[in-house]
């Protein structure tokens, strides 16, 4: 398909009417005139034949609005970049053989929830026996060797039990985001991962709800692995990952499943 | 469970009376045949094309028929001539028809007429043994791909276009819904003829049209084959064509029809008597066609006060149900219109509702029942609107409605968009699995404020039954009673399509849908 | 306030996040392109922070999406003009006494849901004894003669029994919006009044759910009313344009609740 | 009308077992103190401010007592020893015994002692009388302005900013909240000291300070007598400060807390001898102040299923009772948590909630109870879970819920935004007003789905509480029979705050509070 172009538009009532829905809240009282703002607003936004749908009396100085308008964008889908697939996700038997075949020794992994953050579900998910979504965690594997050090852990703590342990990959995982605590918190896992000596030779993982690949490679872990990831999402890419540091894999392979 | 709330005499008592209320309209209806029920036999004899300029053969046909003073004797009679004078299509019969001022037409021997019936009789049988043919392939496909349990989920779509419509369709059965109904355009009720081929320019709604029904019930075919799952069809048998839509509905494997007694006398302003008569002849042929019909009592509480006049929907439905009775409609086949409209703001609506729907449930209990979601006091704010809606679902799943259309949160602004109807199934599909099986869970309370309303609201729509025992359905409507709308018998478009019939009056499709 | 710029920006979790939320579809099947696709979407609004929450399948080939940005628009709220009310509504007393003193015989006013539209709740609202919101309709004012003619009614036809009545206002109903056609059923009115030379002489209002002041002066009205219009309003307002014609009013009065 | 389900006798009996369960775990309180529970003695003699670098007076003066090894004296006994020193302010008494190393003093006579200890027990009393005064003026203003009737809304603001989340919080009660929580940020469970002062950075959510306490009742004791309705406000009596919170809390006019007797163990690893010891004195203060806790086993059905672990809150709500009952709380005051967590993929999940909420309310017919809205499965299309909420909702109203946390539609994304509130609470508003006396129309039927249900999983419970109390509480915790959550009685934080008591340990608010 790439090369030919392709014009998308929001679909609402009818192909390409570009219709879309807001809803907002703008600190004035409601009132005509808070009406007429919420009009220039969208239109501000680029938006046509706005029709401001609801403007409720969310408080004495709020008003809450739901609007309905006519987004004048057209995107060429065949010009989206995203990853192409490249190769087959392998299954629970096949990555221990994998494993067994070409790494020779258990692949050990480090997880835990950092910070002053008690998400483990998330984490849990991953690295637990009973894994998720009917998918287990790394803990089952037999060529996995699954550390889940729980939630709140000081970042210093968890590289420190790495090293002890000699992990392959460290799995941080961050769950609440308000004001980018989970950035700041990821930057400051790479600070110290660095002045351990630890990035680019540890895998270092960082994964939740508000995490992709390209906020992961940002803050300079090798991947991010956002909501419904799977553990065996994870533990193929732990593997390719390795073999490709250990020299036995091209840098450019993919994967299935692998964060886009 | 629904709770007894009044006697099972009580109740019979009730439909006893609706049937004693129809009976005057009855006679009329015997005694007249319409246009349009006129143009119905044309089609059912094959006669579906337009003419030069759009204009559907069996409109020419009868229309000069009707100018010659002769329709009252039935438009099968001069089909039947036009053949014996060689007409070799349904066109040719037309012109020949039309060429031939009718009047003017010799009168047959005895024995030639008695002939001429005879054979045109056995062409009918065959016009309705391929119809019924028709109808058993749908119903196969129906038995290869079985239905979702009830209650099963409507939506419309309405663009205006055919074409957009089946791309709608389309997405909502693949996100859950099991009958799509297309909206008709604003303008149709009042077209004394059904527009002719595909189209794609409608206002709030597209043209029902022959071509329309074939366009999408192919494409939902495609659908039930490949999600395995049968999705059902419906439009509307209201307006001035009743008959004639329900021809074409049949003929194209339509699943149900919106198809009321009065809503186009209440509604749309149609003349009394034409309706009567018109809906008489269209229910024959759903109940040949194993067609669902969907009623529309849901319309007069968004006129009326739902709160006020929710006895008045009780009424109606055992009236509604007479005349489907009358014309052989069976009970699975009565969708029995009623909705979720009282006023959000007042307290216990829920209550309120559970009442109502449990009232019309245990007043009818074989019947598949149409529930409505709310629609007229739906808020422009999306949010609340949702809500309002998941109670409906509620409801409807609770008081096992056979046929549930899915309120949409932008109800009070547009036609569903896609999106909409995507949010409106989701909602849907949890609610009915959250609460399935709910209704064997408790015993309503014989004394409580559901079971007291219940017996009030039933007790008035006795009264209201009464009323239009004695007085007539003719002098209630006139009153206002149904959907606060007053209408008489002789105001109204279309009374000029009435016409007594001629002694010998001759319908050869009559007599085969009501199994003479 | 006028002349003191008032920036207001929309308000999610704190004062000028910009933080507002919108929902589409968009005509390709769920993928993580069609996700990349609504981000760039809501990218070319201009919206920063795009945060695409949710992309559902809505069918094979479509996808629904809500997403959470921050709209960098600020407006000044001190510049939006609305006009100023500048006098007091009056009562349904207060306003019978009025027309008897100034105007000094009924009002006649005629009313219609015109074209194939069929919604007669909202005429109804206006012009039936029973009214709208607890506020008496039109028929109810003893020094107002009001028809209304129901739904359905061509214009042509509306127009013939306001000439027969020798109104002093027509009232156009149109619910239904469908593809604008109540714009276009609004002109052909307009077109016939101006034939039968009502145009400037009668007073000619539109109303329904879509319709608003604006509109309706576009399209040739004298006014238009929206949503939650109450009888009131439009009582007072005939009088008033009434009394204008009249010339026993200056042309620059305005009134509370006439519409904006 | 919750069905009996199960017989009073075998709810006396959990009851029974529950308090018996308890029974060990109050030798261990009886015998020790926690480093909190000696700070919150402090600030009960009105050491409210902080020191240099914003320490608390009352861990600079703890934390040197307990560096000493004498803090298991208790704190009151060395303030009074510093009072005796002359001591003018709080701050002068901190540094008296920051100079003087502890050990040092010499004994008193026992006539001295006795009378220093008589003097400080009356001043305590002093402080406790004030204490209540400030109580009484909150009890006024609820008299004077009723809260509307249950369920009670309860909404959070989590702006990390107090002056960000008075505005919300206005906006809120405008909008139809009865409760605001101001949720804490996320470090602070794990800090052992209470901030000091208005605050303007957290994360997801907003330090817990005195001063941000006083902010927002002030702010919404304005907006009570504006809306002329009572607005209750609650914040978070866990983590290593439980008991200084309630103190602070308390004075500061709050009406309910968070706070539960296990949540800090399980979900915040803080060590199980100390949540417990704290809890104890914390619970005191509530019971004194009339403050209405919130326990926490909703959380259990976040880490493990919810359909699996149902019965795990259930044992939980009995021991968090006990606990409770035991620290002088009385029925009105336990807003035992519960929520409705099924997996909404499943079947019947309104049946089931239906069915554990119903549990809860025969089990605790006096206990306001506090429902917790679907959060863990709630997913980021806005439009399902706002439906999903709207389930809840009716829940709540038909099991007559005390306290109602409202779901929000973007919860599985962010903490609320202003309009996600006004949606949450308008549609809240609608179903209370929809269905409110619904419990009264219906009788549950013993042998449906619901009352199985609820007998089966009252009879886990039971087995759950007898495991408790064979082979204890700790081993039960050990076991990962709570949340799925495994702990052990030396593990987690802060047991380096545990002391036992010495023979003298001296507290005059224990005593008053626990009425000696
Ligand atoms: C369960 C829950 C809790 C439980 C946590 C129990 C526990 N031990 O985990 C309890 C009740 C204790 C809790 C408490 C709080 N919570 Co909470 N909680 C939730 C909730 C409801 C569900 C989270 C969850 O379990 N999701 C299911 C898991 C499977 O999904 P996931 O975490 O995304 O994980 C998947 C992927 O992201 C990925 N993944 C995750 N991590 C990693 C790591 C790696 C390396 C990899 C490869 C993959 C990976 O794989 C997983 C499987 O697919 C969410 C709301 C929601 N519905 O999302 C709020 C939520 C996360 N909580 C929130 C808050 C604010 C809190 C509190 C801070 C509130 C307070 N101030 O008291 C507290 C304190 C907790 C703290 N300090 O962190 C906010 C965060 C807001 C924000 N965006 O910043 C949320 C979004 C609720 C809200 N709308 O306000 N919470
Ligand atoms: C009730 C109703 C019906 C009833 C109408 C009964 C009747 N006799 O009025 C029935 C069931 C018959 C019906 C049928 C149809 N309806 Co309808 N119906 C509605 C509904 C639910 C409520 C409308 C209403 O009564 N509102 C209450 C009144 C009081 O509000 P109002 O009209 O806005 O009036 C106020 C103001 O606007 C103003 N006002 C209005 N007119 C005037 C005039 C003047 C001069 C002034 C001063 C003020 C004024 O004052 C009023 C009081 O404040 C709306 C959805 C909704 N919730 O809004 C759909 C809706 C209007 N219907 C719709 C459609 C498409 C139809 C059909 C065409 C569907 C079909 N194809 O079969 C049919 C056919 C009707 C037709 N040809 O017009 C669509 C229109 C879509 C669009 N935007 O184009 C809506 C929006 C539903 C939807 N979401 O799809 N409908
Ligand atoms: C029985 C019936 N017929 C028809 C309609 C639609 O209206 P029309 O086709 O007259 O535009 C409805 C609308 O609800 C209805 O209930
Ligand atoms: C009893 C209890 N305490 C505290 C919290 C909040 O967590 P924390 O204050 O530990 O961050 C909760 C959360 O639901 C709770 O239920």
């Amino acid at each position: 398909m790439a090369g030919e172009s392709h014009p998308i538009r929001a679909y609402g009532d009818r192909r390409d009417d570009g219709v879309i829905q807001l809803s907002f809240t703008l600190p004035v009282p409601l009132s005509d005139k808070a009406k007429e703002a919420a009009r220039q607003f969208c239109t501000r936004l680029g938006l046509l034949d706005v029709k401001v749908a609801a403007a409720e009396p969310a408080a004495d100085n709020y008003t809450f609005f739901v609007v309905y308008g006519r987004a004048d964008v057209s995107l060429d889908y065949s010009s989206i970049d995203v990853p192409e697939i490249v190769f087959r996700k392998l299954g629970f038997d096949e990555l221990n053989k994998l494993i067994e075949d070409r790494v020779a020794r258990r692949v050990v992994v480090l997880g835990a929830c950092t910070g002053t953050d008690t998400h483990t579900v998330g984490i849990d998910a991953i690295l637990n026996m009973k894994g998720y979504a009917g998918d287990y965690g790394l803990e089952r594997y037999p060529w996995f060797e699954a550390y889940n050090l729980g939630s709140q852990v000081p970042n210093e703590e968890l590289i420190r039990k790495a090293e002890e342990q000699k992990a392959d990959a460290i799995l941080v995982s961050q769950v609440v985001t308000q004001r980018d605590v989970h950035k700041d918190n990821g930057r400051q896992f790479i600070d110290v991962a660095k002045a351990h000596g630890l990035k680019g030779k540890t895998i270092l993982l960082l994964g939740g709800p508000r995490v992709d690949h390209k906020l992961a490679m940002e803050l300079g872990f090798d991947a991010g692995f956002g909501p419904g990831t799977k553990p065996s999402d994870v533990a193929n890419y732990i593997v390719h990952a390795l073999l490709k540091k250990m020299g036995k894999e091209p840098e450019d392979l993919h994967f299935e499943g692998e964060p886009a | 469970m629904p709770g007894p709330f009044v006697d099972d005499a009580r109740v019979a008592q009730a439909r006893g009376i609706a049937s004693q209320v129809i009976e005057p309209v009855f006679d009329l209806i015997r005694r007249h045949t319409t246009i349009s029920v006129e143009r119905t036999v044309l089609r059912l004899f094959g006669m579906s094309d337009a003419g030069p300029g759009g204009i559907p053969l069996t409109n020419l046909m009868t229309d000069r028929l009707k100018a010659a003073g002769v329709l009252n004797r039935g438009a099968a009679y001069w089909y039947a001539r036009a053949l014996q004078l060689g007409a070799a299509s349904p066109l040719d019969a037309v012109e020949r028809i039309a060429a031939l001022p009718a009047g003017k037409l010799a009168p047959l021997s005895a024995e030639m007429e008695g002939n001429l019936r005879a054979e045109v009789r056995r062409e009918a049988e065959a016009a309705v043994d391929e119809l019924r043919r028709r109808i058993d392939e749908r119903d196969a496909l129906r038995r290869e791909y079985p239905m979702s349990p009830a209650p099963h989920r409507y939506v419309i779509v309405a663009t205006g276009n055919i074409y957009d419509d089946v791309d709608q369709a389309r997405a909502a059965a693949q996100a859950g819904a099991d009958i799509i109904a297309v909206i008709r355009s604003t303008a149709q009720s009042l077209l004394d003829y059904v527009p002719h081929g595909a189209t794609s320019e409608g206002y709030g709604g597209t043209y029902a049209t022959q071509e329309n029904f074939r366009i999408m019930r192919e494409a939902l075919d495609a659908e039930s084959r490949r999600l395995k799952r049968y999705i059902q069809l419906t439009n509307y048998s209201s307006g001035l064509c009743m008959a004639e839509i329900a021809f074409a509905a049949a003929w194209e494997k339509l699943d149900m029809l919106l198809n009321d007694a009065m809503y186009g006398i209440l509604f749309r302003d149609i003349n009394m008597r034409r309706t009567f008569i018109d809906q008489y002849f269209s229910r024959r042929i759903c109940a040949l066609a194993g067609i669902i019909i969907n009623t529309g009592e849901d319309n007069y509480i968004t006129t009326a006060d739902a709160y006020d006049a929710a006895h008045t929907v009780i009424a109606s439905q055992f009236i509604n149900e007479a005349f489907a009775k009358r014309a052989g409609l069976q009970d699975w086949q009565l969708g029995l219109g009623h909705s979720y409209e009282i006023d959000p703001h007042r307290p216990e609506t829920l209550l309120l509702e559970l009442s109502q729907a449990m009232l019309i449930r245990r007043c009818f209990p074989d019947a598949p029942l149409k529930y409505m979601p709310p629609t007229k006091h739906k808020e422009t704010d999306i949010f609340f609107s949702h809500a309002y809606d998941v109670m409906a679902d509620l409801v409807a799943i609770w008081t096992r409605q056979g046929i549930q259309l899915l309120g949409m949160m932008t109800e009070a602004m547009h036609t569903p968009l896609l999106g909409d109807r995507y949010v409106a199934l989701k909602s849907a599909g949890y609610i009915h699995r959250a609460a399935r099986g709910i209704d064997e869970e408790f015993v309503v309370r014989e004394d409580g404020k559901i079971a007291n309303r219940a017996r009030f609201v039933f007790g008035k729509a006795m009264e209201l039954l009464e009323e239009c025992r004695q007085d007539g359905l003719v002098a209630a409507i006139g009153q206002g009673r149904f959907g606060d709308v007053k209408r008489s018998e002789t105001g109204g478009k279309g009374l000029e399509g009435v016409m007594e019939k001629s002694p010998d009056y001759f319908n050869p499709f009559l007599d085969i849908l009501e199994g003479r």
